[in-house]
């Protein structure tokens, strides 16, 4: 991770490396319904028509599907489309032209072409989201060979991601939380990039480890200190590249605790938890007993009722219950008091 | 005027259509209005897209239709739910997050439904809900003929590809569909013509055959007219689709309960001519003063009391959480 | 299991239980591209055209995302739609439908809808089928709650399943394997059910647990008989429903042999296999180490020069060589020497 | 006649149009022909979806194009590679899953490509290619001024979703890209009247504002002129796209080397008038008895030297199964 005296936001970070390319490479092209709208899809694509014009940045019909084949059609034709969803929802609409056209193009001709675009989308959460504007679907895009996928937590990662994701020569899938959205953090001015397939240990500790994917991250580091109380040292990690996966620094510190909890954004059947599980328990579960345990969306549609919603997702402290039970090899029931300053900021509107 | 409150809950006698059309027309305007006014209290925690200025095309749609023919409608279906009779007490419910709330607070303003009233749901992605109808429109023709479907939809929906293979299909089948665009020229921010290479949306529908009119006005007689003529041939059997594009305007902001003029991306002097031509203050001048004081009267007593309900009503239970996923 | 002298084909069973539902509740129809066309989806639908009459039984528009909206509102106004794709691949243009619309409608409408709704789609192999005719990717619909999913291997089940697919008030993904449509086996007449979330022990053994998926559960029963060679008693099990899921029996086994091998007819990132291995760990893995793995796609899109498509599947051999690793718990190197009555029949066309 | 080898695979000098088109045309028919030919011993483990009967539109199109003008097709594209100019020993060996392929055997008969003759692939997903046509229509007008790309699709294709919204998206943008809808009137077994309300294609795109001319017969004089004329317009600039419907008769079974009359779905009669119009025989009456045989001659060796190639090529590497899944 480089140095650096600056303090940005996660927008601010997915802007300003979407504008350092463009200005580096001028095949990059930016579309989507709302680029070029007062939202500038949260402020991170602000200003980005006015500076490169409506050829590379443009608004699109509601057309999810072709204007998605019109990104591979852009990408054989020579440019390098960044194509952004306000909802990683609305991708169900576009699953033809990622699964069976962009992830598979290069493989099906040969390696006679390839297919250098990004596929931006966010996950919603909160007041009152709801059924259809609240998934993180990227376990879709894990199973199907051909498309790479990310999902930074820091404002660092969201730009040293984004413009690895713009230079990759291969599809790549580039995931948002919304709330991410508002982080702040250390960003560096300059351009630079974050490797595809290195996960990094965000805590250090011995009694257990949790993976927390996206804004699934944030929730596990306050995981760990509702954890301290217990004197439990749980060591945390952020994949940051769900594909290509880093299983080895996964599996180095299993082998060190012993434990694993995985804590996505999404559910946990077929997804991203059971294949850092799987790869986990394949590797090294013959060696000496794991305790493993996967953490996710409750098995339901989610809710808008906020009521319902708050035990739709797993939080700081479920989170810390559930590792604390695999600590302890038993079902403890202790459920930390909440803190304060370990709660999650609130979403709210604009929707 | 002074009720008890027993009257207060039951409708007003009403003598005439207009009297008919203005009760649907107020109580809609004064719901969201008064959703505008609860919003920053934040006890509404759902987006919602108001139909502030449309009300219109629900209103003149739904009032040429019977109890059992049934609505397919969009995110923005507070006025389509409540034309179509859809329970007012049930809609702020689910609103609020509430166990009495039409889908038990598990839906909120994007998925209103009323199965007895034939309400039958609303989809957050855009498009979706045409497809349905129309599927539903075949349940109908094989198992009650005579009802009729109608498929609400934003001038937005007409670009998904959906749109096109849904009206393809019932065209082919002739099936017994209304479908109504509900075209107020903008999708969020961006203006049909940016969007569509050619923006007559009933050119476009005549494509796959089906008979398409007009109504560039907002006037909710023209549009209740068109409904029933459409209608009449959609229940007489085989004609096959009908088509009607309401053109008509947003007022408030996409989402949420503000005006959004200073954004910029259109002017208030665009939105003027419909101010002027409201359904709801044209409507009223039509009606006797005593009439719209008891109409405006009821409403209000029962929005009031629907705003109180959803209140105090209880949140859902806990293990609600996973029930409803499967039967 | 019921008695039955009556043998059949795969085929066969799924026309007949078809014909035997659209006879019993005439909310039953069936459509899809093909369906009344003279090769009737291989046989499957042949003669039911004729019997039930075209508005029961229709070819349909190249609309997949409309049609299955169809069959969603089809469902919602209350009929009972069996909609039919020729590849599962297809699928990938209904899946805002499916995950967004069907999935969904039971819950977000608070429970007062329901769709009952079947989809039929078949796996294609060999013979050239390639990149956009031979995936299967049901992982994706056991990802989302609201969807149910069965992957039938004998035409017992294919029929059984397929009844109860029918029969069952939720959307229902019926998953068919193109090799699988020319099996025959015991097929009772009358008509009858096979329980969702309940697996089957198709062969018992001490010394290794193999899980075979679809077609894939043929290869294991072959893989079984290759391991017999080396004294290795394989038990093989046949989730049939992947959801509801049944762990429980798989658990079982693996309680008793220590060692897993799924196999799976997709790819297993974030696949069906994940799923099963990480299940599996998270239940019993911190009693004892286990022995886990997983087999499926190669991590490539499928190529179809006969020569690397050889590759690009699991099969009997390379099955028994795995689970023998695993038992040996070590690399061992063994591949069986083909035997020519453990070679599957070859798929050829009519394509 | 008696030519070296060398010779023989160097095409023959021709001083007509017509020469050229009927070097095209035979050329086409007589390796799908040799095709159909050998498929029974099972060497070609591929599906194969022929063109015969349908060479004209590939033929009259591509005459019309430059090298540097990019076409996508089908699964049934075959002619089209060919047309184009894609190498046909390499296609020859992708049909036999051999290394040399133009796919490296990765990618089969249905997803032929040859980037420097600007063939830029095929989908067997029906619909997908015409999306990917106009999003590499977009990068032409950005950076490859005058560059025309064509996008072939059957008549099936229209029903797609995926059509409507990339000839809006098309449109919208005044993209330089060309549709030409293949309409031999059936999907598979299904008649288009089946499974289109308003079975006029033409009408279809003009909804989209999109100039579209009918050739009905399968002329392939006819169908070079209108493309030549759409082209010029592409070329010149801002016109947006153009479209062509050609109707044309598919005379083997959907796919497979066969005949299927016996199947019932369409009749033998329905077949007669566009076997009588065949463009292979009728371009073959106006060439020159002569040059007709160096023609044939050159096809026949060719063919036959790019059978023998695709046979003695070899087998793929087996590590080539994980290669080319990333960059
Ligand atoms: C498939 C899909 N794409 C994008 C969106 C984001 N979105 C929400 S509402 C909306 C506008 C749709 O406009 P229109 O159909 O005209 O309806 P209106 O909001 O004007 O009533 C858009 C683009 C969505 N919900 N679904
Ligand atoms: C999306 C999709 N749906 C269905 C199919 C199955 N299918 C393969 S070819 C074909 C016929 C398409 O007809 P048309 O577009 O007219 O082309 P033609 O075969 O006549 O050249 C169909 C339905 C497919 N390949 N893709
Ligand atoms: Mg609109
Ligand atoms: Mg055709």
């Amino acid at each position: 991770m480089r140095e650096t005296r600056r303090t940005a936001s996660y927008v601010e970070a997915i802007r300003e490396a979407t504008d350092q390319e463009m200005s580096r490479d001028e095949r990059v092209i930016l579309f989507g319904l709302g680029v070029d709208d007062p939202m500038a899809i949260q402020g991170t694509t602000r200003g980005l028509a006015e500076r490169y014009g409506p050829d590379r940045v443009f608004d699109t019909p509601l057309s999810e599907d072709a204007m998605t084949g019109v990104a591979v059609g852009a990408s054989l034709g020579g440019l390098r489309p960044i194509h952004v969803h306000i909802r990683m929802d609305f991708l169900m609409l576009a699953m033809n032209q990622l699964i069976n056209v962009a992830a598979k193009s290069r493989y099906m001709y040969g390696g006679q072409v390839h297919v250098p675009m990004v596929v931006r989308s966010m996950i919603g959460k909160s007041w009152g989201q709801g059924a259809q504007h609240s998934q993180g679907l990227y376990s879709f895009f894990m199973n199907v060979p051909g498309l790479k996928v990310v999902a930074p937590t820091t404002p660092y990662d969201a730009k040293g991601c984004l413009i690895e994701a713009i230079r990759d020569d291969d599809p790549v899938m580039y995931v948002e939380h919304r709330i991410l959205h508002a982080q702040q953090g250390p960003v560096p001015e300059s351009p630079y990039t974050v490797t595809p397939g290195r996960a990094r240990v965000t805590r250090e500790g011995a009694d257990v480890t949790l993976v927390g994917i996206s804004f699934m991250q944030l929730e596990c580091q306050r995981a760990a200190h509702y954890l301290e109380d217990k004197g439990v040292q749980a060591e945390v990690i952020d994949p940051i590249w769900l594909s290509p996966l880093d299983v080895d620094t996964i599996i180095a510190s299993v082998a060190k605790t012993g434990r694993l909890c995985v804590v996505d954004n999404g559910w946990t059947t077929c997804g991203a938890s059971a294949e850092i599980v799987a790869a986990v328990s394949e590797r090294i579960g013959a060696q000496r007993p794991l305790s493993v345990r996967r953490l996710g969306f409750a098995p339901s549609t989610c809710p808008t009722a906020p009521s319902l919603e708050a035990s739709f997702y797993p939080n700081p402290r479920t989170i810390a219950a559930a590792a604390y039970d695999l600590v302890e090899g038993t079902e403890v029931g202790w459920l930390p008091e909440e803190r304060a300053e370990l709660t999650d900021v609130e979403f709210k509107g604009p929707f | 005027m002074s009720v008890n409150s027993e009257q207060a809950l039951s409708p007003p006698n009403l003598s005439t259509p207009g009297e008919r059309f203005y009760l649907s027309l107020y109580r809609i305007r004064h719901v969201e209005n008064e959703i505008a006014r609860i919003y920053p209290s934040d006890k509404v925690k759902s987006p919602v897209h108001l139909s502030i200025g449309q009300e219109a095309v629900s209103v003149g749609v739904c009032e040429a239709l019977e109890p059992e023919d049934t609505v397919f409608g969009t995110y923005r279906s507070h006025a389509l739910y409540l034309a179509k009779g859809g329970d007012l007490r049930a809609m702020m419910a689910e609103l609020f997050g509430k166990a009495t709330g039409c889908a038990k607070g598990k839906g909120g303003s994007m998925h209103l439904i009323d199965v007895p009233r034939g309400v039958m749901g609303a989809s957050a992605v855009v498009g979706t809900t045409i497809a349905n109808a129309v599927g539903y429109a075949y349940a109908a023709r094989l198992q009650r003929p005579g009802q009729v479907v109608v498929s609400f939809f934003g001038d937005g929906a007409v670009e998904e590809g959906v749109y096109s293979e849904s009206l393809n299909f019932a065209a082919l089948r002739r099936l017994p569909i209304l479908f109504v665009c509900e075209n107020n020229f903008y999708s969020i921010f961006t203006r049909q013509d940016r969007r569509q290479a050619q923006p007559d949306i009933c050119e476009n529908a005549k494509r796959f055959g089906i008979p398409a009119e007009r109504i560039d006005d907002g006037d909710v007689g023209r549009i209740h007219d068109a409904t029933r003529r459409a209608v009449r041939s959609l229940r007489s059997g085989d004609g096959g689709p009908r088509f009607i594009e309401c053109q008509i305007y947003r007022w408030k902001e996409h989402v949420g309960p503000n005006e959004d003029f200073d954004l910029d991306y259109r002017s208030r002097s665009e939105a003027e001519p419909w101010f002027d031509a409201d359904a709801v203050t044209t409507m009223a001048e039509t009606i006797d003063p005593d009439v719209r004081d008891t109409i405006e009267g009821y409403v209000h007593r029962e929005v009031a009391e629907a705003i109180a309900f959803a209140e105090s009503s209880p949140l859902p239970d806990p293990d609600e959480l996973l029930k409803d996923v499967f039967g």
